[in-house]
């Protein structure tokens, strides 16, 4: 296919903020009103066609071709010399425009489109600097989708902090009242992550005289006597380490975790959405796109304490949401943040087993969480928008005046617990069953977290929909019934919200549509890795 | 001696001098403009004469064809400028028009 | 010497010599009509390059078009009926300036061309070039012509549009 | 029929009560009432396929081990997930029970659910259950097996907090749920173990690689773990000691759930289960079965003994006879255990639905009377219903006679035999052993005396209450189930002699299984006499294809044994009943003896039991706050030292910051303005040049160009 599919996909939102920044504002407040749908419709539709771009590659996609490190089975590649030049002193520097996507990237393209565009919808309920908070989430969305798609380190790095910068404004202008902290906290954090990435990326030139991430997997393109030749030297494990330090910070892991709750708590709505459903997933996708296969000696280095910071992350995570029942101001999204903890050291745990289950179910655990994490939050935001706050005290027996936003809840939620049935499960089960193989005793420890999961959510659903009404919010939620005509959940949050519950569902009861697309991809990952492993 | 490639061009560098010295050194716009015509013209001598005398290929020939569209456009927008200056000073001396120092 | 030898320096001495007028003449109707000759010498140089229909283009284009333009600028921009149609003068300093740098350039120039090794290929003469022209301009060059178009049309429009009357 | 069209049927079964589930969950507000009726026929319908089925395979495919499909759900390549439904003679039977009793619920809620806001929900989650219930009796494989398990416990989530209004519902509904999680954290650990060392979770592939001798780990104690896990399972459905605690709270639900899931399938699921993978069990797992079992039975009896809430001592006796059942598969009694397991079904369900008739109608007699206070649940309200209510108060004194084993009921026969079996396997096992059939014995007995307690205060005397006096029999939809149930509950349904059971169709259509576990790990009694050499081939034998059946099967110690104790298992416990019975008329019929005297006298005894033993203030004090405690610590931990270290190395940047900065300000900037201040001299004199003409501008890009060309040339 020669049409450029990934670079359109890609800077398909750059289209969309030139757009927007197009779209005058307006003089009187009815054509400000007007500019403002006008706004919010365009990003949904530039979202839109990015996601029916998505769809066209995954109807395209050859699931026979494996990628990982062999550049004639990358699918869509784009392959152009972006700079090449002689610099005194440095030396010949070669970077490409090097775009393409295996198994492995092709469920997180999916993802990104999927997540960018239903989060548009409840961003209509922005309603302040509309035009800046819309182009801030395009740029947002070019840069996630940017990370899954180069091939090339530098690409990589540029589009990893291209994300930051919009990610920093839409917390810090936008979010609650600790933004500020929180939106510092995330970048500072994160920073230190690229700094991390950054120092290896140029000592990886250095070696192999190429930003092309595949020429960096072949362990021969090494050059003997540069800082990362050789095998199982300090300095590989150290470039390993601070690799996977830089990404796990964005997954993130125990003990990095703390930006997490800050963000999300403070992140409007579409934005904890986006946080929590793509934002996340970089961390793990760098770790089998970047780390784990250019220094595969150093992963079977550190195989078990990786596992053993999936299982903290897990158990941890699970433990200090439960323990947001007990103490502090009972935020709800704080819990769902800790359980995002949780969710996410379960991927970590699936990679470390280096089993075709256990890497596909993180993959795909990766995909589930996105989906069903950012059903989540959607759900936070709908009575966020209505009530004004989060703490579970304030709420009870919603059941009864929300039946169908109950109805949803339940099924976001009962997936989150790895409910059969829910696309969670499979994944969940995926990774314990390639774990277990390699890490008996850490899986069952893991297994707490089924125990713990399920407290903590049945807790939070109980206190919320059950028992009885509490007194103010025993009247409509609009007593003047303009915004919010029914006391239960509106058509737009709808339309955000369902077609997520039904890839729930679906991913649950038939896994195979997405399981297949990294399939091959794996195993032939796995081949890589198993020589290095003992 | 044989009429080459070089005479041409240094007519053309000639041309393009003189071209130069034109906007440089006149007051009225409408002067400015010409000496700018000279310019361009000095750089259509350049293009036709490497056409013709490096292997006699078109692409020279275009080259000046786009030239002389632009010299169109841009003589007609250049002088719409100057009627607009002209309303608002009633002169068209450039070198009056200073707005940009601020 | 040659015919076209005459023709060359008679040409070249065409185009420098009104050139020198465009650029020195006081009186700006004087200019106009030294341009026109200039333009005539142009035209006539191509037509000693081989390049027939460039020749014609220039004298439809810039002798028809450009120049008549321009003396419709300078007739409406000039005070034609008060005694100032000249143009005026400019700083000593700057004058100075622009007659040193002008000519360093021309020197410059002259010297660098003259002492370059340009490459050269000889090649017959060809029988017209209106045609070769026409069928580049519809193929290889087709974008660019017809953005050319796109830009003439902006330019009339947006010429028309900036010196519109305002009614104020 | 072809086996094909008998698992398709299969598959209908249980796909058409899911369909139930939709069209009331979507449409259940358009139907209104109408969603009973649609629902009872969908099940109905459902029951016909069943008995078609049931019929199929018990008696065309009786030769057949059981009539299965596989399809490929997972494929990963170097990695596939093989799923499939199977029928075997106990799903067969099963299949029935679970229809059945889910279409008499469906019926008795038409009326008994009459009036409720949710009324089309609560049907949707009936069917719901239904649907999760069908895939565990069919599943023949663990992940599926696994997977309808949970989505039962979701069902029983859903229906146990079905009136959540209520705090108390939606904490009983957590409760099971959470409990229910532990178990099976264990079986899903036991399922893990498995696959990893065969690679499959069909039951089949698992146990012929269990019968050719490769264990996990190779170490014989991790297939007994394995075992036990998948046991831990079935511990939190049949709510057997230690995580029994959870279904009394489940009473709470509206009580043809009870009827439906708590006392009939959902909670007979774990039993199931051990049966359905009997084979895999080592001795030593079996004998930590068959301790778990009579630990349950007798603590879970001992409770029941002074309960005052109608249907706390029922869900007593519940956890009670989950515990027989288990400890008699536990004692190899898998025949027997199974056996009970139906029959328990049948009565239990007809005692809850007796209950919620009684309930019913007394709650109508609460609203006669406009009374809002009084419990319609405690048996000291009642008093005399017997009169009020007649064919009630018949079937429920049938079925009672059924669960406490007198003669001619099938409670009697499935009792019998249980007891029969442990006597014999403590015989063969010998030691402490015993202790499993005297405590089982005495829980039989304490069921005959808790059951009649309860009948003869709630039905027999004097109205103890205005609300007793009022109550009235209930219409035809709440009775006829209760009398079908009843029906059911008659020896001849099982067998033509009341006093054996071995002589009926039970017993010939379910034969206990031969062990696949290497002999060295099993109790030699067990293993097929004739066999006992090739253990291999007969492990395979059992798993493929056929099982030997009827009387001609070879019979092992342990059979023989079973005969043996036949008689004096009868006799003993025939007479334990009687007892129990006479014991409970002469106290609260005759009161002879007063039961506050004995109150008084037991005073320790009767509050520990009446306490539940403080189990629940146990786990409360021990396990759950432990775990809050801990999950507290660490929510403080995270918000105090984790992140205190992130903002602590935050202000150490800024306090460094602000040195650097102090030190910026002195030297740094000092020479810094220094050179601005050059600049800035620089910068007037050059911006004289920034004139604003064009033509200057012009003639300065031309010295630039100039300077550019001679510095290049």
């Amino acid at each position: 296919m020669n049409f450029p599919i990934l670079t359109w996909i890609t800077f398909l939102p750059l289209l969309g903020m030139l757009i927007v920044f197009l779209i005058p504002n307006g003089k009187d407040e009815k054509a400000q009103e007007l500019s403002k749908t006008i706004i919010r419709w365009v990003a949904a539709g530039i979202t839109f066609a990015q996601l029916i771009l998505a769809f066209v590659i995954y109807f395209h996609f050859d699931t026979a071709l494996a990628g990982v490190n062999d550049e004639k089975t990358f699918q869509f590649v784009e392959k152009l010399s972006w700079i090449n030049a002689y610099l005194p002193m440095v030396g010949n520097i070669k970077i490409d425009y090097f775009l393409g996507i295996d198994g492995l990237s092709v469920p997180m393209v999916l993802l990104t489109a999927l997540v960018s565009f239903l989060a548009i919808f409840p961003s209509f309920g922005i309603n302040k600097a509309v035009k800046g908070y819309f182009a801030m989430y395009l740029l947002l969305d070019l840069g996630m989708m940017g990370v899954f798609v180069s091939l090339d380190f530098f690409l990589f790095y540029i589009f990893w902090e291209l994300m930051l910068l919009p990610m920093y404004f839409l917390i810090g202008i936008w979010g609650g009242p600790r933004r500020e902290y929180a939106a510092i906290k995330f970048f500072i954090y994160t920073l230190v992550g690229s700094v991390f990435m950054l120092l290896v990326m140029i000592g990886l030139y250095h070696s192999t005289g190429s930003f092309n991430i595949l020429d960096m997997m072949n362990q021969g393109n090494f050059v003997e006597g540069t800082i990362f030749g050789g095998t199982g030297t300090t300095l590989r494990y150290a470039a390993f380490m601070a690799l996977f330090i830089g990404f796990a910070i964005k997954v993130p892991v125990f003990p990095f975790h703390t930006w997490l709750p800050d963000a999300h708590v403070e992140a409007p709505t579409p934005i904890s959405v986006i946080l929590a459903g793509v934002l996340l997933k970089m961390g793990a996708y760098g770790m089998i796109r970047i780390a784990f296969p250019i220094f595969p000696d150093a992963f079977a280095y550190f195989q078990s304490l990786i596992a053993w910071i999936g299982m903290i992350s897990i158990v941890y995570g699970a433990l200090c949401a439960l323990g947001q029942h007990q103490v502090g101001k009972r935020d709800f999204k704080k819990l769902i943040a800790y359980s995002s903890v949780s969710h996410m050291g379960l991927v970590i745990l699936g990679l470390s087993s280096m089993r075709p289950e256990g890497i596909s179910g993180a993959i795909f655990q990766m995909f589930n969480h996105g989906t069903i994490t950012a059903m989540l939050f959607m759900i936070v935001g709908v009575i966020y928008d209505r009530a004004h706050t989060r703490g579970l005290d304030d709420f009870g027996g919603l059941a009864k005046k929300m039946p169908i936003y109950t109805g949803v809840m339940a099924i976001a939620f009962f997936a989150a617990i790895g409910l059969p049935g829910m696309s969670g499960f499979i994944s969940e089960v995926l990774v314990f069953l390639g774990a277990f193989k390699t890490f008996p005793v850490l899986t069952i420890v893991s297994g707490l977290s089924i125990i713990l999961g399920a407290a903590y959510m049945l807790w939070a659903l109980q206190k919320i929909f059950f028992g009885a009404i509490p007194e103010k919010w025993k009247g409509p939620w609009d007593p003047t019934g303009i915004k919010y005509k029914t006391d239960d959940i509106n058509a737009l949050e709808l339309t955000a919200l369902l077609p997520l519950a039904a890839i729930v569902i679906f991913l649950g009861v038939y896994p195979n549509p997405v399981l297949d697309l990294m399939t091959g991809s794996v195993n032939h990952f796995i081949e890589i890795m198993q020589p290095y492993l003992h | 001696m044989e009429i080459g490639l070089t005479h041409y061009i240094i007519v053309s560098a000639l041309l393009f001098a003189l071209g130069l010295y034109g906007i440089v050194s006149r007051k009225h716009a409408v002067m400015v403009l010409m000496g700018l015509e000279l310019i361009l013209n000095a750089a259509n001598i350049n293009f036709v004469a490497f056409a013709r005398f490096g292997g006699m290929n078109i692409e020279g020939h275009i080259a000046a064809i786009f030239v002389i569209i632009l010299a169109a456009a841009e003589a007609a927008v250049a002088l719409a400028i100057l009627l607009n200056i002209y309303q608002h000073f009633r002169h068209v001396n450039v070198d009056e028009v200073d707005q940009l120092k601020e | 010497m040659d015919l076209i030898t005459i023709a060359f320096y008679f040409f070249a001495a065409l185009v420098l010599g009104f050139g020198g007028v465009v650029v020195l003449s006081k009186n700006i109707m004087h200019t106009a009509f030294a341009l026109l000759f200039t333009f005539f010498g142009v035209a006539g140089l191509y037509v000693l390059l081989y390049a027939d229909f460039l020749a014609i283009t220039q004298i439809m284009i810039y002798i028809g078009g450009i120049l008549v333009l321009i003396i419709f600028g300078v007739m409406l921009t000039t005070r034609i009926t008060g005694v100032d149609v000249k143009s005026g003068k400019i700083g000593k300093f700057q004058l100075g300036g622009a007659i040193v740098f002008t000519s360093l350039m021309a020197i410059t120039l002259v010297v660098v061309f003259s002492q370059t090794n340009w490459y050269q290929a000889e090649a017959p003469a060809p029988d017209s070039t209106a045609e070769l022209i026409g069928v580049s301009l519809l193929t290889n060059y087709l974008l660019a012509f017809e953005v050319a178009s796109v830009l003439l049309l902006v330019a009339i429009v947006g010429a028309a549009f900036i010196a519109r009357k305002k009614h104020s | 029929m072809t086996q094909e069209i008998l698992l398709l049927l299969s598959i209908s079964i249980l796909l058409v009560p899911l369909v139930s589930f939709l069209i009331n969950i979507f449409f259940g507000k358009r139907l209104g009432r109408m969603s009973g009726v649609v629902g009872t026929s969908i099940l109905g319908f459902d029951f016909i396929l069943a008995i078609i089925v049931a019929y199929s395979k018990l008696v065309t495919y009786a030769d057949l081990h059981v009539v299965q499909n596989k399809f490929e759900w997972i494929n990963l390549g170097t990695y596939k997930v093989v799923v499939g439904f199977g029928i075997d003679n106990i799903a067969a039977i099963m299949l029935l029970v679970v229809t059945l009793i889910s279409l008499l619920v469906h019926l008795f809620s038409t009326n008994y659910m009459e009036g409720d806001r949710r009324y089309p929900t609560f049907y949707a989650y009936l069917g719901l259950f239904t649907f999760s219930m069908l895939g565990i009796v069919m599943a023949n494989n663990f992940l599926l097996m696994y997977i309808f398990w949970e989505l039962v416990g979701i069902s029983s989530y859903l229906l146990i907090g079905f009136w959540y209004e209520k705090d108390s519902a939606s904490n009983a509904g957590k409760k099971a749920f959470i409990t229910n999680r532990i178990g099976d954290l264990g079986f899903f650990a036991g399922i893990m173990i498995l696959f990893m060392t065969y690679g499959s979770f069909l039951f089949e592939d698992v146990f012929a690689g269990i019968a050719s001798g490769k264990l996990p780990f190779d170490n014989p104690t991790m297939l007994t773990l394995a075992g036990i896990g998948i046991f831990m399972g079935a511990m939190g459905k049949s709510a057997q000691w230690p995580l029994h605690v959870w279904l009394p709270d489940a009473m709470e639900g509206p009580t043809p759930v009870s009827a439906l899931i708590h006392a009939a399938t959902m909670v007979a699921a774990g039993v199931y289960l051990v049966a359905k993978v009997f084979v895999m069990f080592t001795a030593d797992a079996l004998t930590f079965i068959a301790i778990i079992g009579t630990i349950t039975a007798f603590v879970s009896a001992s409770i029941a003994l002074t309960q005052t809430d109608f249907k706390k001592v029922l869900a007593y006796s519940t956890v009670s006879q989950l515990g027989f059942m288990i400890m008699s598969l536990g004692t190899g009694g898998y025949t027997n255990g199974f056996f009970h397991l139906v029959t328990h079904a049948w009565f239990k369900a007809a005692l809850f639905l007796a209950a919620g008739s009684v309930i019913h109608a007394m709650h109508h007699a609460m609203h006669h009377l406009h009374d809002h206070h009084s419990d319609p649940q405690d048996i000291n309200n009642m008093g005399g219903l017997r009169k009020t209510m007649p064919w009630t108060y018949r079937t429920f004194l049938f079925v009672t006679l059924a669960l406490s084993g007198v003669p001619l009921t099938s409670g009697f026969l499935s009792k019998d035999g249980i007891l029969a079996g442990t006597m014999a396997w403590a015989h063969l096992t010998g030691g402490w052993h015993w202790i499993v059939p005297v405590l089982g014995f005495l829980a039989a007995g304490m069921t005959a005396f808790y059951m009649f307690r309860l009948t003869i205060v709630a039905f027999h005397g004097e109205h103890k209450t205005e609300i007793a006096k009022h109550t009235h029999e209930n219409k035809l939809p709440i009775v006829l189930p209760l009398v079908v149930l009843s029906l059911l509950s008659f020896w001849f349904v099982y067998s033509p002699n009341p006093i054996d059971a071995t002589q009926g169709w039970f017993h010939h259509k379910v034969v206990a299984p031969q062990t696949v576990v290497p002999a060295a790990y099993q109790w030699s009694f067990l293993m097929p006499e004739h066999a006992s050499s090739a253990l291999v081939e007969a492990g395979m034998h059992s798993t493929t294809s056929t099982v030997s059946h009827g009387s001609h099967a070879a019979l092992n110690a342990y059979q023989e044994e079973l005969h043996h104790y036949h008689y004096p298992a009868l006799f003993l416990s025939v007479l334990l009943a009687a007892l129990s019975i006479l014991l409970a008329f002469l106290i609260y019929q005759y009161k002879y003896i007063s039961a506050d005297a004995l109150e008084k006298r037991f005073k320790f005894l009767h509050t520990f039991s009446y306490n539940k033993w403080y189990f629940d203030e146990l786990y409360k004090a021990t396990a759950i706050a432990a775990v809050l405690a801990l999950s507290r610590a660490m929510a403080w931990f995270d918000s105090t030292i984790v992140d205190g270290i992130v903002n602590l190395s935050a202000k150490v940047t800024s306090l460094a910051g602000k040195l650097t900065g102090i030190f910026d300000n002195v030297v740094i900037d000092g020479f810094v303005n220094l050179l601005a201040d050059g600049t800035g001299y620089a910068g007037k004199t050059l911006r004289k040049l920034q004139t604003g003409n064009i033509q200057a501008y012009i003639v300065f890009a031309l010295v630039g160009i100039l300077a550019l060309i001679y510095f290049f040339i």
